[in-house]
């Protein structure tokens, strides 16, 4: 709770500095303060708590999923300072709008009450429709907006209306009630027709098939900082409340559901693999890449008791890689007009080390071994085998295969195309925000310990 | 002592191999001629040690220097057994050997590469010793693959020329093929006995019991890695060729000692083959039918050597021959008696060689009776030998071969007789051309005739005393050979009482020999008949001057396969191997190319999607749901 | 005091705003103005408040009516900035007719 | 003391390699990989007196993954292999300058850490990510340093990549299954464990997968030919002397153990597979045009034996293997670097291209024509050890795969005495050819020596591995 509160008020603080004209500090004032809330967050680890007749609840997967939310916005946050300085005017408020992103996506982790729930998701969903659209003159910018806008508000009337369903079933919006009511019998038959719009609105947003058209386009149309946003934050949130969700209001999936998700998950793994292959934009690749990854991440809803170790290091995994890359593609591209895979040609020679980042965070991605990208794999394999579901697997490993393909299409560009420009000197932050998230994700590689225990 | 004395044996023609190939090239080639040769002759004198002391107590020595190969059934040990049999083929071994690299000392002075000369033939001799000397069959493999390896590299020895490259090649591959059969027969011996040391065999053997389709395997293996060394069909056809080496290694290598090798082994197993007659039927027919093709071969070749090398396949076939009929003792009598003539020939033909200069054809060659004396009676001496004249060795030695034949199978006697008659037809058929009447040569060759140093004639004049005398060690009625091999043969050889149908036979075989002699006499002599160049040959005479086509049929049928499926596999099979994984990655692309499609970035196509979606799900939970 | 439910029956609420609901995503997927398409949003979004109605009625309690708020004003907010967007992408484009909206695709 | 301080230097040479700067990155490499090279001597020594070198530690306790090494004989022969081939590898290149060496050396010797973790690894997951680890750096290797066309290059690198990870990640699966039966990765708890029919042969190809892909056997062994190809020479001195052998070894110590009823059951299908590679590869051989090109093919010729020999499932079939392995390793490697020392002075590796070298660089060819003995298993080389006693093992499964599988040793010496004969014999070649210099002489020495005296008196390495074989066996017998 202190979290929710203390990340709005640094929200409106970042909108008042911009009055007593203190841009230079901004930056740097988020990013303490952020850590400051981290720390408090994680303070509130051991003593699970609730709010306001459990309109907020505290526990360790709420506490654990909002300090990685917090870390990725420090990271996040740290970037904007460069990415933005062309129109500092515009830096508070975009400052301002992150950060009211992060209390929605705190929002969305701690919700006891599913009006708590609507409303952090639509904090987000609106603070993201406006990040993709902030480059007002570019038209690409405006129809990623408008696109996402559009599909966006649809999924929430669909939510929405699923919210209305499980009131009108059970009578409450608190979740527990509501989960001690769902297996009660004599439930009506809208009760899980309100889940499944519920499930499918959150599928929308972690753009799962088929509800992941907009992701390649959005993401490509977007500023590559808020594209870095929604493929790291925004898709985890996503990912961590649709688990609470399914968790917190049900006792156990019926099979049907557990087969609606496995194709999703495989259709998901596939299409995006697939259609990776021949990008050649390294946003849309991304995009796709994440569509697979929200594909894997579903296998966690298999074995909805005791997967939400696994995926808090999956999700972990996954966005600190994203971020490692994401920090290298936004120096790269930062003065180009497109994200062609040639502005990467040549990277290992001109800038080793970013090469190198960029390599080790695609490689975590794909899978390969002292990365956490590995271990995050492969404990979701594990667990979806002894849950039963060994298609699932073997589709997955088939899907890790394809994948890469196309990971190392931009290394072979980085390492055996010749550079098109010589080096110019990077702005430390870049290394600072590529290499931490690199380390962190190499660590959680060498000790998985650290972040699975948090939550078994 | 012993076993230090044996080391020494063993070892120290490996010393001169070492000396020659680290020092050769900086001392001067006299003196690595010499070290080389000083190396044999310690090992000549020390064999004689042995034998002498074999004599006086009569007990073999064999000693185990260290563990070898362990399986999981037994052991090896790397050993080494000094018996009648090891000892008589180390003493011509290492006797023909010293004599032989004396002699390479003078003709080989002239070539830059002699101290490597030296070193392949110490190298040889040793790995001759080794596989000689051993006291299992798999030490025995080790020298018999290390002659072979020593035949490639002294056939190849003048590398330069690819043609011999090839022939050495070919030689090292045929062999090969025998060595496989060698292993094979090994894994069944090992197989059944559990050992491969040969005194444990023979007891184990002995006590039977063991499978008699198995041990006919192991015999037909281990004979098929005999024809592989010792030349016999089908894999004979590289011994001629093989004639590209320098000439005293063809006299050593391919005459007298490694092509021996096959019967030193059959023999070696006799308590093996004498209990598989089957196999040893095959042995004689194969020996018989080698020693009539080949003899019938070397009628009509032109090349000195080829002739040779023809009448060395055709005596092997002899004795295996004999080896077939079980008369191990037989086959060894020849096998030396050969060993003394056919040197001689062969060091003749290099001194004749030697002295035109390279020149190998006969055809150009005659009348240098008069520029080479020594040469000439010398070979002549031999040739009387090889073509069985009383009372020469060869005589004996191939009588004996007719005799045993005679007991056991009148259709090979007709055939071994028939190819002794061709071989007294082609030995004069050389003699007459190379030395007889007028010379045929150039003139500048004529010029420089002369008979050849006495580093060359010496190692003659040696040969061919014990080529007329070498018949004593085992005269009939003395026997001396049949006692001393006697410990080593299992099956007992009976005795020749002399009787009349001995002697007739011996009547027979003379006449025979002087039957040919007389056809060639005929030919040569009184006609005065020269060969015609190889395009004028016509008709039967053509088929067998090209040696029956043999090696064109090999190629045809098993080379040329083999190259047509290496180039299918490397231009057809290979890249459609890779293409199968290759198409896997494309089809993903084309699926890719496909999705772009339908990613056409219209809103409307996306919400629809979205509400299909829903639809689908909803309906397909409420299907199940009314189905539960 | 008896309640109007009784007279009517929920399922009749459920019916008209489930009807509501599906005009509404006709809309959203027929009509290609994106102004129109808004509309279309909001008439799903009132649909459902229309059912919370019903059901905080059904259920005797006042969180649906709460809700109904809530929503309401989230949609405003969702609409402020759609329209924010919608403007600018009239003056990028001259036109708010959303298949216009594909420069994006692949 | 204990096997993961030789982990620990190699790794922490490569690390040093890489601030050793480009100038120094060759000899701090070769220091290291001495140094590990004798680290794992005295660590045998210690072993055959008897003490426990073996290491368990635990590393993840959900899933359950323990930092588990055990070093028996058969494991220290092949990290043995390992820490004796680097250096000469190492060595062997100094003689071609590397454009940002450091980065080059470091991996070379990343690698070896990774390959050494491979044989160690007593822990299902902890193996399985050494085995990933290893292909990292390889692939770095022969894509940045490689030669030849680099579009050909990348796509036969990239081929490879995928191929074999493919491959291993179906062992994973298998790993993951293992896992959810038997609760650990621990190689003792995965032999315990006792699989059902269909299990168990499900096991054995997922398995089987990712090792025929590795060693390669036929039909799995497309990649091969075109990386050793491409790769810069070390790199492929790494694949084929130790690369291959992780499969190899993998077989021994995973798969057979693991499921030996499949095994049992597939034997022949097994063994065939193998042996028909023996021969495909040696008939390939024949009329390879590439130097490289004709030593990968006969390295997959040789390969298949040594395979044919692990599955007859045998006291003799697993110790010859073994030994082949060995052998294998140490002569493929001089093989390659005689085809580098012909390329560094020709500029090239199409066999037409040379011919009459004998004459010009007698101490080179003769040191080549031992190695090329040596491959066609000569008795006195150390290979005709291993392949002795493949052979016997296979003709004691039946007399038919040892006459098929000894086929080898008449084609083996047919491609490679043809080989020989027209890379090094004939008219004197007009170019000059310096003979070998002293790190190539040192080298190739150290090679010959090794496969001579090993050749004479093999009983140490028969010895070493003796026992674990035989507890394997024993495994696998019940």
């Amino acid at each position: 709770m202190n979290t929710l509160i203390a990340i709005s008020g640094l929200g409106v603080f970042c909108l008042i500095a911009e009055i007593f004209n203190l841009r230079k500090l901004l930056v740097p004032v988020a990013v303490l303060g952020l850590v400051a809330i981290l720390g408090l967050t994680v303070s509130e680890f051991h003593t699970p708590n609730t709010f306001y007749n459990n309109m907020i609840v505290v526990d360790k997967f709420s506490v654990a999923f909002s300090s990685l939310f917090i870390v990725l916005t420090i990271f996040l946050v740290a970037l904007s300072g460069d990415f933005y300085k062309d129109h500092p005017s515009k830096l508070s408020d975009f400052l301002a709008i992150k950060i009211f992103l992060l209390a929605g996506a705190v929002a969305m982790v701690s919700f006891g009450n599913l009006s708590m729930f609507f409303l952090g998701i639509e904090v987000l969903s609106i603070s993201l429709y406006v990040l993709a659209a902030s480059r007002r003159l570019d038209i690409k910018s405006n129809e990623a907006g408008m696109k996402y806008f559009l599909l966006g508000s649809f999924a929430s009337g669909i939510i929405l209306f699923g919210i209305c369903l499980i009131y009108g079933a059970t009578g409450y919006f608190d979740i527990a009630e509501i989960k001690d009511l769902s297996s009660g019998a004599g439930i009506p038959v809208w009760f899980p027709i309100g889940i499944t719009l519920m499930i499918i609105g959150m599928l929308f947003k972690i753009a799962a098939a088929p509800f992941h058209f907009w992701a390649p386009d959005v993401y490509e149309g977007s500023p590559t900082m808020t594209t870095a946003t929604m493929s790291t934050l925004v898709k985890v949130v996503a990912m961590a409340t649709l688990y609470k969700v399914l968790s917190g209001m049900t006792t156990s999936l019926t099979l049907t559901f557990e087969m609606v998700i496995v194709v999703i998950s495989i259709l998901s793994m596939t299409v995006g693999n697939i259609m990776a292959l021949r990008q050649n934009n390294v946003k849309r690749m991304l995009a796709f890449s994440g569509i697979s990854h929200a594909g894997f991440m579903l296998m966690a809803i298999l074995s909805l008791s005791t997967a939400a170790g696994t995926l808090l290091y999956y999700t972990a995994a996954y966005a600190l890689a994203g971020i490692a890359s994401f920090a290298v593609i936004i120096y790269v591209t930062r003065n180009k007009d497109n994200e062609d895979t040639l502005n990467f040609n040549g990277l290992g020679k001109t800038h080793p080390l970013l090469a190198a980042v960029l390599t080790a965070s695609l490689l975590s991605m794909a899978g390969i071994p002292i990365f956490a990208g590995f271990f995050a794999k492969f404990m979701l394999f594990s667990q979806t085998i002894q849950a039963g579901y060994l298609v699932v697997v073997i589709a997955g490993v088939v899907n890790s295969i394809i994948s890469i393909g196309y990971y190392f299409k931009l290394i072979l560009a980085m390492y055996t195309k010749e550079a098109a420009e010589e080096k110019q000197a990077v702005p430390f932050v870049y290394y600072f925000v590529a290499v931490t998230a690199i380390l962190l994700n190499i660590l959680m590689g060498l000790y998985p310990s650290l972040v699975i225990n948090l939550l078994n | 002592m012993e076993t230090n004395l044996a080391l020494l044996l063993l070892l120290s023609p490996f010393v001169g191999f070492l000396f020659n190939v680290f020092f050769g090239k900086k001392v001067s080639r006299t003196v690595s001629g010499a070290i080389g040769t000083l190396t044999v002759i310690v090992s000549f004198l020390l064999s004689i040690c042995f034998f002498a002391q074999l004599n006086q107590n009569g007990k073999p020595f064999e000693i185990s220097l260290f563990d070898w190969i362990s399986v999981h059934n037994f052991k090896l040990d790397f050993g080494i057994l000094l018996d009648q049999l090891s000892l008589l083929w180390l003493l011509f071994v290492t006797g023909i050997g010293s004599l032989i690299h004396l002699y390479s000392i003078s003709y080989m002075h002239d070539d830059e590469n002699m101290h490597k000369f030296f070193a392949y033939l110490n190298l040889f001799v040793f790995f001759m010793i080794t596989l000689v000397v051993g006291n299992n069959l798999l030490v025995m493999f080790i020298g018999w693959e290390g002659v072979g390896l020593c035949s490639y590299l002294l056939i190849g020895f003048w590398y330069k020329n690819q043609d011999y490259n090839d022939a050495a090649k070919k030689a090292f591959i045929m062999n090969r093929v025998g060595d496989l059969g060698f292993l094979i027969g090994m894994f069944v011996i090992a197989a059944l006995f559990s050992t491969l040391n040969y005194t444990e065999l023979k007891t184990a053997i002995g006590h039977g019991g063991a499978n008699a389709v198995m041990l006919g395997l192991a015999a037909l293996c281990l004979f098929i890695g005999a024809t592989g060394k010792s030349a016999q069909l089908p894999l004979y056809t590289w011994l001629p060729d093989a004639m590209a080496g320098p000439t005293p290694v063809s006299a050593l290598i391919h005459a007298a000692t490694m092509v021996t090798a096959g019967i030193f082994m059959v023999t070696r197993m006799n308590f093996l083959f004498d209990l598989t007659p089957e196999i040893q039927n095959i042995i004689a027919v194969v020996g018989a039918l080698t020693a009539l093709i080949a003899a019938s071969i070397g009628l009509l070749q032109n090349d000195i050597k080829k002739v040779l090398a023809y009448s060395t396949v055709s005596q092997l076939g002899l004795m295996f021959l004999a080896l077939g009929f079980g008369a191990y003792n037989v086959a060894v009598f020849h096998v030396i008696t050969h060993a003394f003539f056919k040197a001689c020939l062969f060091l003749g033909s290099g001194s004749v060689i030697h002295g035109l200069h390279g020149e190998q054809d006969m055809r150009n060659m005659g009348g240098l009776r008069k520029a080479m004396p020594i040469t000439f009676w010398t070979m002549m001496i031999s040739t009387l030998a090889i073509a069985g004249i009383f009372p020469f060795a060869g005589f004996w030695s191939k009588d004996e071969i007719l005799m045993v034949a005679f007991e056991h199978n009148k259709v090979l006697y007709v055939i071994a007789s028939i190819a002794s008659i061709m071989t007294a037809f082609y030995m004069f058929r050389l003699m007459y051309l190379t030395f007889f009447r007028e010379f045929r040569g150039t003139e500048e060759q004529k010029h420089h005739l002369h008979e050849s140093p006495s580093l060359i004639t010496i190692p003659l004049i040696v040969l061919a005393i014990l080529a007329v005398i070498g018949g004593a060690i085992n005269l009939p009625g003395s026997a001396w050979l049949n006692h001393f091999l006697e410990p080593i043969l299992a099956a007992k050889h009976e005795e020749h009482a002399l009787g009349t149908h001995e002697f007739m036979l011996m009547g027979i075989a003379l006449a025979g020999a002087i039957v040919g002699i007389l056809w060639a006499n005929a030919k040569y002599i009184k006609q005065g008949f020269v060969p015609k160049a190889d395009a004028e040959i016509t008709g039967f005479n053509k088929t067998i001057y090209n040696k029956y086509y043999v090696d064109e049929l090999y190629t045809f049928l098993i080379v040329n396969p083999i190259n047509g499926l290496a180039n299918f596999f490397r231009t057809t099979l290979e890249p459609a191997l890779g293409k199968v994984v290759y198409s896997l990655g494309t089809a993903a692309n084309g699926l890719a190319t496909q999705g772009k499609k339908l990613q056409n970035g219209n809103i409307g196509l996306y919400l629809f999607a979205f509400v299909i979606g829903v639809c689908a799900i909803i309906t397909y939970l409420f299907i199940t749901h009314i189905a539960q | 005091m008896n309640n109007i439910l009784n007279e009517i029956g929920i399922e009749n609420y459920i019916f008209l705003s489930v009807l509501l609901f599906c005009i509404g995503v006709f809309g959203v997927l027929y009509r290609r103005n994106a102004i129109i398409v808004f509309m279309s949003i909001e008439i799903m979004l009132n649909a459902v408040n229309l059912l919370f109605v019903a059901f905080s009625t059904y259920h005797q309690d006042a969180e649906g009516q709460v809700f109904v708020f809530f929503s309401m004003a989230v949609a405003a907010a969702e609409v402020a900035v759609g329209l924010a967007i919608l403007v600018s992408v009239f003056r990028n484009l001259g036109s708010i007719d959303i298949d216009n909206l594909k420069n994006l695709k692949g | 003391m204990d096997v993961t301080t030789i982990l620990l230097l190699l790794l922490m040479g490569s690390i040093a390699t890489f601030l050793a700067g480009d100038k120094l990155a060759s000899k701090v490499a070769l220091l290291f990989s001495l140094g590990a090279l004798g680290l794992s001597l005295y660590l045998l020594n210690s072993l055959n007196q008897g003490a426990n070198i073996s290491f368990t530690g635990s590393w993840i306790d959900y899933p359950k993954v323990a930092l588990a090494f055990k070093a028996d004989g058969l494991a220290m022969a092949m990290v043995l292999l390992t820490t004796a081939l680097t250096p000469l590898i190492i060595l062997s290149s100094l003689g071609n300058p590397f454009n940002n060496s450091k980065n080059f050396y470091a991996l070379v010797l990343f690698m070896s850490f990774a390959m050494t973790g491979t044989f160690l690894a007593a822990d299902g997951l902890l193996y399985y990510i050494f085995w990933e680890l290893a292909l990292i750096p390889i692939y770095f290797i022969a894509l940045i340093w490689g030669n030849g066309d680099a579009e050909d290059r990348k796509k036969a690198v990239l081929k490879f990549f995928i191929y074999t990870l493919g491959g291993s990640l179906f062992m994973l699966i298998a790993f993951a299954y293992l896992y959810s039966k038997a609760g650990s990765f621990l190689l003792e708890d995965l032999y315990k464990l006792d699989l059902s029919a269909t299990e168990e042969c499900w096991i054995f190809l997922a398995f089987f997968l990712a090792y025929a892909i590795k060693i390669p056997i036929i039909p799995f062994h497309t990649w091969q030919a075109k990386v050793y190809q491409k790769a810069p020479t070390v790199g492929t001195m790494l694949l084929s002397g130790i690369m291959l052998k992780m499969g190899l070894y993998s077989v021994i110590r995973w798969q057979l153990p693991i499921a030996p009823h499949a095994a049992k059951e597939y034997m022949p299908i097994l063994i065939g597979l193998s042996i028909a590679g023996v021969i495909y590869g040696s008939i390939v051989a024949l009329r390879q045009k590439d130097l490289k090109k004709l030593l990968a093919y006969s390295s997959l010729a040789h390969v298949g034996l040594i395979a044919a020999g692990c599955y007859t499932l045998t006291q003799d079939g697993l110790s010859g293997a073994v030994a082949q392995m060995i052998a294998h390793g140490f002569v493929i490697v001089g093989l390659f670097f005689a085809a580098e020392i012909i390329y560094r002075r020709y500029e090239t590796r199409t066999i037409a291209d040379m011919g009459g070298i004998r004459s010009l660089t007698p101490k080179f060819t003769s040191m080549f024509m031992i190695l090329v003995l040596a491959s066609v298993a000569l008795p006195g080389t150390y290979n005709f050890v291993g392949e002795f006693t493949v052979l016997y093992s296979l003709s004691q499964a039946n007399i038919w795969y040892a006459v098929l599988g000894g086929t080898t040793i008449i084609l083996g010496a047919y491609y490679m005495l043809k080989m020989f004969q027209n890379v090094m014999l004939g008219e004197t070649n007009a170019k000059a050819f310096a003979d070998v210099t002293t790190t190539e002489a040192i080298t190739l020495v150290a090679i010959i020596a090794f496969l001579l005296f090993f050749g004479l008196y093999p009983k140490p390495i028969t010895d070493l591995v003796a026992p674990s074989i035989k507890e394997i066996l024993t495994i696998i017998n019940n």
